[in-house]
């Protein structure tokens, strides 16, 4: 009766490179929400960074008939196919983190990586002043983090023209590539003021050797992980900015649950001519954090995972 | 036939996983399961003719990932699909060349180029789409048929990966052209002394490699509608693992279309189950890795046997 | 034969780097002769050879077709002038099917676009027929280097060629197989082909040759009807001085010593061979013939654990030996030259002097394991003068040196060790013939010190001169033994081929 | 000297570059050029030896990332650094045991075998640290000191490295134990028919270069005070390049560690020098292959051209 789950009614999680640590977060609001209603979950996807991979394991999930699939789709256009095929076969398909737009999923979930850029840079002028040199380190070919990159840099040749963008290195997560890349910016640029790193693999390897070199950089970069947290809380990275990746799960949940359960609703809309679900949500903000010397201890991630059940 | 072993053990999976899983023996899982091998089995035959001349190719998922990028920029630009595919499926085979050349006349060792080439060919695919995938969407229907359309309940990609694999595994086993193959892979010199041109058929091996990974990416392209400038990283030890299994040699003179499929069938299969067993990702790679070692020691041992 | 003048070379060259195998030499070749060549262990022979065939490019110098200056750029074009070639070292393709492997060439020119293998499969088993049963469906892999010689033979003749190369092509193989071998040589000489023939057996140079060629150093001496001139007068163009004797001399009837250095009980092996007792006595040299394929090799090798699940007493020097690995062998001292040097008998790609430490590198090593390399360099430089071995610099690869000197290396891997039992596998294949009476000399004298020698030969009139006894294998028995007078060619072909049921012939 | 083009090369690359950049000739520059392949370069001298010997290992990253896995685990689990250290590399040596087991007794290749544990390893280093990186901040200053001090004005890893090289290269020159190496990989057959335990050659080959991804592992563990599950992913291609551009032979028998970290150095130059001149990122990876390409075909021509 009611929102509450049938007896064996399944909702699944399925992502790309499912071994990558930000996923973690992610699935325990899903399932945190899930147990709240009495729903089974499934952490499902591939190790492999490969859109065939995750479109058969996509297309696996759809042959178990759960009532809804959170989806990462690896690429926008692949799936589309994909998700409207499920969809039709009675699975509610809502995407997270990235998005198939052109398909009928219900919603997306995501972190707003415009509004991360655009904090970043009010705050790498706030701490070396509006006239100085900076440098980015990439990812180039994964959208969330051309996107943090790409807006910061237009955000400060828009805003704020004397800030001098010195060195843009693709380092793809590889913490000796960013290590290699940021001595060599360090090299170049003596006078480099802030560094702005997508994601924290990289900044792992760029603050060894911005402290091997003892250079004074303001290092800000998004995402989290243990090693930059203890950097953060020595001081030797100013800030991350961490995409709230429980609320992602949470409200990923929420919306395949209620997606699924659209028969609670009659909106006030062409929903029962158009055939389209009435539970559209088309964007949620899950937020980000923003982690300092003073909150970090609550960004512990195995600490939080103690007791917790990964899969 | 060298296959038997393959074969069997592929047999014994398939039987344990239908009684694991009730979904496995579907035909809905079944077609997941060849459709998520076939377009990177036409570069696994490419691959593995490749090997049987006694060379090998790092390059081809970034080649695979250009011929995305060459034929969506086109399309983008205006130009037909059709016509934008050919000229990208051309651009690959030229590619295959400029390697067969550096092989062949500068006398560069195939590993060193090919990946020299996978670099080269992956920062083309960056400078191609400034790093962003290209929407693809508005690609006509009849174009992206071949990559998502049906005739009967069979897919057009599994139709055209049959016929590629059908008709060079005829022609690798038949034809005069193909022998040379295997002579020059075998012995490069006695090739040579018996009057082969064994560069010219380095050279012809190398440049097919690459324009089947140009047909590879045309059927991506359509089937996906998009072309991610970072498609197909890591590929190339997919593939040449699935030739191997499949019972070629990385010193050259032996090999088989179908056994490499085999192996691709194999490798699929096992990534497929564990998907489907809802086996945790934390161990997915462990048990992935382990039936890999244990499959292929079995079929060697089963292959040194009957010999 | 006629007078025709089909092939004609003037004053070709060809070095390697600093070494100069071709100096200016000239040569002529009559339309249906066999016309040998003949010249020490480097002289250039194979080098000319592979000029002609269009493998290696002359560095200056003429090469007269039919008249016609040609350059001969590559094997494919020699082909079409109809130049075929067996060479010295097999080259053949391991992992495809004898008839592929004969038909190489044909299928290559062939317009046809498909293979058949049936008819393939036939007409080598026709081509094959004469020479030797072989299923033509055989992978070469799986071929004794023996069988792949004539494999390599019959390839050659399939050839539609006018010009017919064969570089020691009898050097593994017997009698009988040679016989057949001349037989076909003569049959395509009447048909009008012209052959030019490498060996260094002189006999077979003056019973099946017209003419002979003799180079030396890379310089061309003289060409002479055989019927003019004597193996005596060969052997004094190409060595530069008359060998005085070719075999040294044989245990004489009071040396005989009972002393059993090697005793060989009810050896068996599960399919190559059966019931094999022999012994090896102390100061004689034994030898070992057969038929090809008829087991020898793996006798042999049986005993030393290179190959094969051996059952039976092997003893030497008294001491009954439990050998579970060939390395277990080599510490009892006994260790075993290959019949297949290219593919197990030496290291191409390395140097000289690493080739002749090889089987003890801890010999030329100090007490913490450091290789001294001139302890190396003089280990390799006696070896190699004792062997009259000829080449660059020690630091060259083996790869660099003619035929005949590679397999003078590979003697000279063996002898480093000081060993007290050798097992030789066609240990003078292709040596030219100052070399083997220096070699045999060696063993002789070694046999004398107390050493066990047992040499396996496919040339029956080297067994006879060196050996003191020669047991005869048949399908993988021992049929007979031979000493004395009893040791003929006769009886030994005798025992190998269809008696051997009765004891041995006294 | 084989590797005199390569130096030529190389020396080409720095007048350039010290005309380029005014940054490029600095003690600082030099430090972190040599400091960003240092680690690698441990790895590069098992590989090199491994490839000498006629085998490959595609296992490398994982087993490094593993290394820091396990000595980070442990760490955190109340194991004294140092002896998680031995433990951990103690693991990566039977890892390589368990692999050369494979290739000596079951017979299979080098390349599929380690394949295999390449995904299992990198298998076990997810489950390990449940995907998550490990933070090991608290490790102590006097362990952390191998990855991060100096001695006087020589980074620690830098001695270590060269400690390392300059060992393995005199004892591959000198000793009769990596002679052995060199005669299996030249000609295995041979080498068995030498009384050479081929088998006993290739197992300790294969075992040393998983030693060395231990040792890689743990100065890299100390050096990023961090062990990343997801750490050397494609570190083998990079690897085998330095050996292959220092003309060591994928089919055994030849190489050296001089020419191997060569190799390394000049691909170390030339990325160095891509972010010293800021190209652009979209850039970067064609020049980049381009220069690789180059330099390996005229070291190929100034060697063909000597000898
Ligand atoms: N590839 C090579 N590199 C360097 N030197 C070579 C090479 N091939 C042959 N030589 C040298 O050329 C000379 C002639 O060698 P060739 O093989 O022609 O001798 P050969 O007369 O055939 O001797 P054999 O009777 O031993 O076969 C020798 O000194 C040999 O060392
Ligand atoms: N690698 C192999 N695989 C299969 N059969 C083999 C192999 N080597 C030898 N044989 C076969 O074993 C038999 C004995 O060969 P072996 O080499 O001992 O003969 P042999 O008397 O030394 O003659 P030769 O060496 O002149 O051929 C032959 O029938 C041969 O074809
Ligand atoms: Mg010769
Ligand atoms: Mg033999």
């Amino acid at each position: 009766d009611g929102l509450k789950c049938e007896p064996g009614e399944t909702y699944i999680m399925n992502v790309m490179v499912s071994g990558h640590p930000y996923w973690v977060p992610v699935y325990q609001g899903f399932k945190q929400a899930a147990e709240a209603f009495g729903c089974k979950t499934v952490f499902s996807g591939t190790p492999d960074y490969d859109i065939t991979k995750q479109i058969a394991s996509f297309e696996q999930d759809m042959v178990k008939q759960p009532a809804g699939i959170l989806l990462h789709p690896m690429q926008a256009d692949p799936f589309i196919e994909p998700i409207n095929r499920a969809i039709d076969s009675g699975t509610e398909i809502v995407t997270f983190a990235a998005d198939s737009p052109k398909s009928n999923r219900t919603s997306y979930i995501t972190s707003d990586n415009l509004a991360e850029a655009k904090f970043a840079a009010e705050e790498i002028v706030k701490q070396v002043g509006d006239s100085a040199e900076y440098a980015v380190l990439e990812n180039p070919g994964q959208s969330n983090h051309d996107l943090r990159v790409t807006a910061l840099i237009s955000y400060m040749e828009e805003h704020y023209p004397n800030m001098k963008l010195v060195g843009r290195q693709a380092t793809n997560q590889d913490s000796n590539a960013a290590y290699r890349a940021t001595g060599s910016i360090l090299q170049a640029n003596p006078n480099l003021a802030a560094l702005w790193i997508p994601e924290a693999g990289s900044a792992e390897g760029a603050v060894a050797a911005v402290l091997e070199a003892e250079a004074k950089v303001l290092i800000m970069h998004a995402d989290v992980t243990p090693t930059t947290l203890e950097h953060i809380k020595a001081g030797n990275i100013h800030m991350a900015l961490n995409p709230n990746q429980g609320m992602q799960g949470f409200m990923g949940f929420m919306a395949t649950f209620l997606a699924a359960h659209s028969d609670v609703f009659d909106p006030f809309n062409d929903y029962k001519v158009s055939g389209y679900n009435p539970v559209q949500i088309p964007y949620v903000d899950n937020g980000f954090a923003v982690i300092t010397k003073d909150n970090a201890d609550s960004f512990d991630l195995n600490v939080y995972m103690e007791g917790r059940d990964p899969s | 036939m060298r296959e038997t072993g393959l074969i069997a053990i592929i047999l014994v999976l398939f039987i344990v996983m239908s009684f694991a899983s009730p979904y496995f023996l579907t035909w809905v899982n079944m077609r997941a399961m060849v459709m998520a091998f076939a377009v990177e089995g036409i570069v696994v035959v490419g691959m593995t003719i490749l090997l049987i001349s006694g060379g090998i190719d790092l390059s081809v998922g970034s080649v695979t990932a250009l011929a995305m990028v060459i034929a969506g920029w086109l399309f983008l630009n205006g130009v037909d699909p059709w016509v934008a595919s050919a000229i990208s499926i051309a651009a690959c085979t030229g590619i295959g060349a400029f390697m067969g050349f550096f092989v062949t006349r500068v006398g560069l060792h195939h590993f060193i180029v090919s990946l020299a080439i996978m670099v080269i060919a992956r920062g083309a695919c960056l400078l191609g789409t400034g790093g962003r995938p290209l929407g693809l969407f508005t690609l006509p229907p009849e174009f992206k048929f071949i990559g998502q359309g049906s005739i009967g309940p069979i897919p057009v990609v599994i139709i055209i990966f049959l016929a590629v694999v059908i008709g060079f595994d005829f022609m690798l086993r038949r034809t005069t052209l193909f022998r040379k193959v295997f002579y020059t892979g075998s012995n490069e010199k006695a090739a040579a002394y018996s009057g082969i041109r064994t560069k010219r058929v380095i050279f012809f091996t190398t440049t097919l490699c690459s324009a089947l990974c140009g047909v590879a990416g045309i059927i991506y392209m359509a089937r996906f509608g998009s072309a991610q400038p970072t498609f197909g990283i890591g590929m190339e030890l997919n593939v040449i693992a699935a030739a191997v299994i499949g019972g070629a040699s990385l010193k050259g003179g032996s090999g088989t279309i179908f056994g490499a499929i085999l192996g691709a069938v194999l490798l699929s299969v096992v990534s497929s189950s564990l998907a489907l067993l809802d086996v945790s990702v934390y161990w997915q790679d462990i048990i992935r890795g382990s039936i890999l070692l244990t499959a292929v020691s079995i079929d060697h041992y089963l292959v040194k046997k009957r010999a | 034969m006629t007078d025709d003048v089909i092939l004609k070379i003037s004053n070709l060259s060809k070095s390697f780097g600093p070494v100069r195998a071709l100096k200016g030499v000239d040569f002529e070749l009559r339309q249906g002769e066999i016309h040998a060549l003949a010249g020490e262990n480097g002289a250039g022979k194979s080098t000319l050879m592979n000029v002609i065939d269009g493998i290696l490019q002359p560095d200056s110098g003429e090469i007269l077709f039919d008249g016609v200056p040609v350059r001969i750029a590559s094997p494919a074009m020699a082909q079409k002038l109809g130049v075929g070639f067996v060479h010295q070292e097999t080259a053949l393709c391991p992992d495809v099917s004898v008839a592929e492997n004969i038909f190489m060439a044909t299928t290559n020119a062939s317009r046809s676009l498909l293979m058949n293998y049936r008819t393939l499969e036939q007409k080598a088993a026709e081509v094959l027929g004469e020479l030797v049963d072989i299923n033509p469906a055989t992978l070469v892999r799986d071929l004794s280097i023996s069988h792949q010689q004539l494999v390599e033979i019959a390839k050659a003749l399939t050839l539609d060629c006018r010009v017919l190369i064969l570089d020691e092509p009898t050097a593994a193989l017997t009698e009988k197989e040679a016989q057949i071998l001349f037989r076909i040589m003569r049959r395509l000489a009447d048909k009008g082909i012209s052959i030019i023939y490498i060996s260094h057996r002189m006999v077979e140079i003056f019973d099946n040759c017209d003419r002979v060629s003799v180079f030396r150093d890379g310089q061309y001496i003289t060409t002479r009807n055989v019927s003019e001139i004597t193996p005596d007068d060969v052997v004094n163009a190409m060595v530069g001085r008359v060998i005085d004797e070719l075999y040294p001399r044989k245990q004489t009837e009071a040396e005989r010593s009972d002393e059993i250095i090697l005793n060989v009980r009810n050896l068996n092996e599960r399919s190559r061979f059966r019931d094999v007792s022999f012994q090896l006595r102390k100061g004689e040299i034994l030898g070992l013939a057969g038929l090809i394929g008829a087991g020898r090799s793996e006798i042999v090798k049986g005993i030393c654990q290179l190959e094969g699940e051996v059952s039976g007493e092997v003893a030497l020097n008294g001491k009954t030996l439990s050998l579970s690995s060939y390395q277990d062998s080599i510490a009892e001292g006994i260790v075993y030259l290959s019949e297949d040097r290219k593919g197990d008998g030496i290291f191409l790609d390395m140097p000289i002097a690493g080739n002749v430490s090889a089987l003890k590198p801890e010999q030329v090593a100090n007490g913490f394991g450091l290789i001294l390399r001139q302890k190396e360099e003089s280990q390799a430089e006696a070896l190699g003068a004792r062997l009259n071995l000829k080449y660059g610099s020690l630091t060259d690869p083996v790869s660099s040196l003619s035929g005949g000197n590679q397999q003078k290396v590979a003697i000279a891997k063996m002898l480093s060790v000081n060993p007290k039992l050798i097992f030789l596998d066609e240990p003078t294949r292709g040596v030219d013939v100052g070399a083997k009476a220096e070699i045999h000399r060696i063993l002789r004298n070694l046999a004398a010190s107390g050493v066990g020698i047992l040499v396996i030969s496919s040339e029956l009139p080297e067994l006879i001169g060196v050996c003191d006894r020669v047991l005869v294998v048949r399908e993988g028995r021992i049929s007979g033994e031979v000493t004395g007078d009893r040791m003929t060619e006769e009886n030994i072909m005798h025992l190998a081929s269809v008696g051997g049921a009765q004891a041995a012939i006294q």
